[in-house]
């Protein structure tokens, strides 16, 4: 029961705030308007903004399947390689400091203004926490399950992926989820650059009318996109690691004799 | 038909009306041409994209032509959309400030474009101030808010057609300095630029022909250009704003879209040279034709 | 095979465990060793499975066969290093596992008698956080048995085993790791007399190996046996020596 | 010998590639300049690189600090307060599904186009990555140490304190590496929306005068910063966790013998 | 003050380790869990110091003195738990460190004393994956003798360690918690014989507890005394009795 209420509740009362939040900043009506209105704008545009979700979305997912896998693969390879990491490490932090948006020209030049692009965005930025949270979970193999596995005849390959990576399964939950939580700042952000649908147009094209309450129901089915992608891979990450303690759950029971 | 991928400088607008009305009345058609119309985000985009090959043409700024050519970019001007300055300094109408002299020590917010200081600079001059005597700050999409919020006092390249109505609709009316009365030199705002490997194309005079009558239709039916300006994109165009800033843009079109008056891309050009923001002022004809 | 380790030595950061240190394993033999806890039996383990990372190591490995021994050591850990995410039967499987190929039935197969024998036919399916100290120590034990190697080394493989348990598995093991060379770590000498062939005692700052005790008899032996008695008083009084 | 030589092998490698992307690709000197015009640039500019880095610096490091501390925090009230995270945790999330991009209109009314507003931009962009790592650090602890300290008669505080954040500081690290790769692109964010300083205003503005070679120098310095940056926190993270096997190190060696 | 668990059951996901177990624990006595492998000895324990989180538990237990067990008990687990990032000294001091206060240089001291007696003085500023696997068994008693508490439970405190250093830390622990009341788990029926007041075996599914067996004599007993060789046989006659 209170599981259901509970987001409910949750939806409600960020509303409620958002609302005092407008009042009490005498916050202009073009800077930050008020819920109601843009849940008004929300259902009068609805079709208009599911048309632009979709496009999103489908960026979203894409960016996040190409980044996931691109950094679950650099991981392996820097953990594999020694001497790859020691060349590649500098060179991935490097890449990841370059904001996407100064290469978004060159990305235009090469992908051109459609699909790709957006998709190459939300892969980049997104590739570097994968790779980061990977490569540490895998390097933070506990020694003994790797001389068990030497012993046991282990290949590299083996050793890499049924020793390391089911060992590294949770920092990759956590680096997924970080991901998740990125990867629709990386379409919206593909789409500022250049495109002519998605949420990320829409939000700039309104913004620049100055029709902040539909940028700000954008917004919002953005955020809902994003909170139910996000609890969506949490449940996936949980599922992967069934022997992890979760130790929140039990944890200052203490007196239950 | 020939395809025609034309690239415009910011999401669609009333100033984009001659091209919208082309594109929905058939006159691109009746051309054989078939254009699509592109909107990107950046505007500083369009012309390096043409640059390179990626598009057709795309729609620039004349300020920022002189700085594409002097920084090396192969563009040539082929077309104008708005034969005036839109670009003002806009304050609040019933602010502290009535004439630019009282920017002194002031902030002024501004849209990185690149020239915003060289106009600011020429408009100050005019009245007695240099550049130091005020603080530039970049608020990039957010003219009109940051204005009307009092957090800059003033606002360079604000378009005297839109920011000024959207500050109105908003209840905050705004005060426009326009920039050709203040000391700078008169420009076209809106062009259209190719790629020099492609200036001898006939599909530029082709462009120009239909934009030409859609303009004439434009200056007659207006209203009925309005109904099929908002054809286009019903859901996101017809807004009060956009009514407003269309009936304000009217007057502005280039009435002959081909026409080059060189002795005013001369000037400002020198202009441009005299601020420091080119190196050369080469021959108008190096850049800018009339195809 | 005969396994022959040779001066050998290890130290971790500047501490020197051993050195110079000669080891003879016969093969089809069952060597125990004996010795002070701290005194680096284990460490000596790692260094002949090939597997003692962090330390400073010299010394060689000499097999009658002229092959390394790299590859042909079973390895049964102090800590049993069961892998959380494996169910119980997984764990045993790991050696079939990890070679990459599928499971055939056989082994998948001789795995489950494996677990029946150590007595944890029905916590197959179980994780390991689900068992108890001395049914990990079990599992670890069977994933052990299971590994079909020359050479089986076992640190100390009974230590978490009540006694009845514990004699079951002794049985166990000797029975099928009948024709294997065996090299076990324990600190009860009684173990080591019931299952042994020869019986070393690992001593001293750095350690050394002493004279190899072979008591007579076939294994496992009855540990009321007078030798076995004898033994064990004279084990009892050598390792009580050099404590400090 | 081969450590001081190898970061000097990357960089001049990476030029080499810039350089032969630039030939292949026949990129446009004004959508991407080659290595040496930009080299050329950052030398000639370097006064004026400098002034703007500095500010863009101070912003990062400043983002950084509080966004690591706000993370850190609300991840310790996250895993110490079971109800407060059942609430807490779906707010986390749709915040950081905004993207910054938008709130940014709204942080410069608050906060004004000065330092404080890109501080709050880098802030706000390392907290979810830091809270996310932390909190999935904290959360899994192994049950063992926590029944061990209960029967010690550790207060909750100390069991926070001394076995939870020191068991999760390995994800901690990972986290801050994150963090830290990701703050430099809060600032430059920040800058774009509004400022009159900065790395990211250089930029911007060198970007609108076709002054690609010196957007790139400017972009240059970042990623110097930023790589910096992540290698300072990468030994700070090191010597944090000096328990851990980083087994990568000796990894394969197994023929040692 | 006595101790009394009444009526306790306990299951791991429902599957019942036993129910309606009734322990006492006088005052002052040192009692000993024999018991085959998996058959709930550690739950016991973990129920008795209230950290069985995940299973279900039910009953009562009752202090002599009225006040609750919770926060009265010493715990040294089936593992050693030491924590990863202490040195040996911290984590010796772990009880003193947890309560928040500055270590007072008396505890220090004690801790370094305790350090001593295990042998390990000289690895007190040792990190734990640098020990032994029985060098941390010692640092974990250490620990545990360290804590000042009315109830110590130890599971299988001794397991790890070769015979001479058992002795040793066996006549330790008797001396250090003479007048406390020790519940400990152990394998070897001599060790409990050697050192307890009562001697409990915990058999059967769902488990049930044997009567006691209450040796004569002071601790530390001789182990070739008669009398505790006789109860040897039995212990072992009845650890035998339940295998399947
Ligand atoms: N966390 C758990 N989840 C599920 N089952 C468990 C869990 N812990 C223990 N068990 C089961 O409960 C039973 C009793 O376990 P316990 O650890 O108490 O045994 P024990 O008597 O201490 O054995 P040992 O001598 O091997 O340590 C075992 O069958 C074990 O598999
Ligand atoms: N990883 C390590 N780093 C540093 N020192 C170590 C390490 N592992 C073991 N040592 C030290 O080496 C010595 C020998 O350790 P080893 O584990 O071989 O002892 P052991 O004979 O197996 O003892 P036990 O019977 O207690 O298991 C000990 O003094 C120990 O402290
Ligand atoms: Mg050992
Ligand atoms: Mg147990």
């Amino acid at each position: 029961m209170m599981r259901l209420l509970r987001p409910l509740i949750i939806t409600l009362g960020l509303l409620v705030i958002w609302q005092l939040v407008v009042w009490l900043t005498h916050a202009p009506r073009f800077i930050l308007p008020g819920p109601l209105l843009v849940l008004e704008t929300l259902f009068s545009q609805f079709p208009l903004l599911m048309k632009h979700a979709a496009v999103t979305l489908v960026e979203i997912l894409l960016g996040l399947l190409l980044g996931t896998l691109l950094g679950l693969m650099s991981a392996l390879s820097l953990v594999t390689w020694g001497s790859l990491r020691r060349w590649l490490l500098p060179v991935l932090v490097v890449s990841q400091a370059i904001p996407v948006f100064a290469l978004a020209p060159v990305l235009m030049l090469w992908l051109g203004y459609g699909m790709a692009s957006k998709v190459a965005m939300a892969t980049l930025i997104i590739y570097f926490p994968v790779t980061a949270a990977c490569f540490d979970g895998l390097r933070q193999t506990p020694a003994g399950y790797l001389q068990l596995a030497r012993t046991l005849g282990a290949s590299r390959r083996a050793q890499l992926l049924q020793i390391r990576l089911p060992a590294a399964l949770p920092a990759f939950g956590s680096g997924l989820r970080v991901a998740t939580s990125v990867a629709p700042i990386g379409a919206v952000v593909g789409e500022w650059v250049g495109s002519s649908t998605g949420l990320g147009y829409l939000m700039l094209n309104a913004n620049a009318r100055m029709q902040v309450d539909l940028m700000f129901a954008a917004l919002l089915v953005l955020a809902v996109m994003a909170l139910a992608l996000y609890f969506s891979v949490n449940l996936i990450a949980r599922r992967l690691t069934p022997w992890l303690s979760e130790s929140t759950s039990s944890n200052f029971r203490g007196n239950s004799i | 038909a020939d395809k025609v991928e034309l690239l415009l400088d910011w999401f669609i607008n009333p100033d984009h009306g001659p091209l919208i009305i082309a594109q929905q009345k058939g006159y691109f058609a009746e051309q054989g041409l078939d254009v699509s119309l592109v909107e990107p985000a950046d505007p500083s985009m369009p012309p390096k994209l043409v640059a390179a090959g990626q598009a057709d043409m795309a729609i620039s700024y004349q300020p920022q032509l002189h700085l594409q050519v002097d920084q090396g970019l192969p563009l040539t001007r082929v077309g104008t959309l708005v034969a005036t300055p839109l670009n003002s300094l806009v304050v609040l109408k019933d602010g502290p400030i009535k004439s630019i002299a009282d920017l002194k020590g002031k902030k002024v917010g501004f849209s990185v474009s690149g020239f915003e200081d060289a106009l600011l600079s020429a408009m100050l001059h005019k009245h007695g101030l240099k550049n130091d005597d005020i603080e530039l700050v970049n608020v990039n999409w957010s003219l009109s808010p940051s204005v009307i919020s009092g957090q800059v006092d003033a606002v360079i390249g604000a378009f005297r057609n839109f920011e000024l109505n959207q500050m109105d609709i908003e209840g905050h009316p705004g005060r426009a300095f326009f920039v050709e009365e203040e000391g700078v030199p008169a420009y076209d705002e809106l062009i259209l630029v190719v790629n020099n490997a492609q200036l001898n194309d006939d599909r530029w005079p082709r462009v120009m022909t239909a934009l030409e009558q859609a303009t004439q239709y434009i200056v007659n039916h207006p209203e009925a250009a309005w109904a099929t300006f908002i054809s286009y994109k019903p859901d996101e165009l017809n807004t009060e704003l956009n009514r407003r800033a269309w009936r304000d843009t009217l007057t502005r079109f280039a009435l002959r879209p081909a026409a080059l008056d060189a002795g005013r891309y001369q000037r400002f050009g020198a202009f441009m040279q005299a601020q420091g923001l080119t190196k050369a002022n080469p021959a108008v004809a190096t850049y800018a034709i009339s195809p | 095979m005969d396994i022959r380790l040779e001066q050998a030595s290890l130290h971790w950061q500047h501490h020197c465990v051993f050195s110079e240190l000669n080891l003879e394993l016969p093969e089809g033999q069952w060597t125990s060793i004996l010795g002070q806890s701290g005194v680096g039996k284990s460490s000596l383990l790692q260094l002949l499975c090939g597997i003692a990372d962090d330390a400073d190591i010299k010394g060689r490995i000499l097999c009658s066969d002229g092959l390394p021994l790299q590859g042909r050591v079973a390895w049964m850990a102090q800590q049993d290093l069961l892998l959380p995410w494996l169910s119980v039967l997984d764990n045993v499987l790991l050696a079939a596992r990890l070679q990459g190929n599928r499971l055939s039935p056989g082994e998948v197969e001789r795995a489950r008698y494996l677990l029946s024998q150590v007595q944890l036919a029905d916590r197959a399916e179980a994780r390991p956080d689900q068992l108890s100290g001395g049914q990990r120590q079990r599992v670890a034990l069977a994933r052990t048995l299971f590994q079909d190697q020359p050479l089986v080394c076992m640190d100390e493989p009974f230590s978490a085993l009540d006694a009845i348990t514990r004699l079951k598995l002794q049985d166990l093991a000797v029975q099928l790791l009948a024709d294997r060379t065996v090299l076990m770590i324990t600190h009860d000498p009684l173990e080591a007399l019931r299952l042994s062939d020869r019986i070393l005692v690992l001593q001293g700052h750095p350690a050394r190996l002493s004279e190899a005790i072979e008591p007579s008899g076939s294994v496992p032996r009855a540990i009321d046996a007078p030798e076995v008695l004898h033994h064990q008083a004279r084990l009892l009084k050598q390792l009580a020596q050099e404590t400090i």
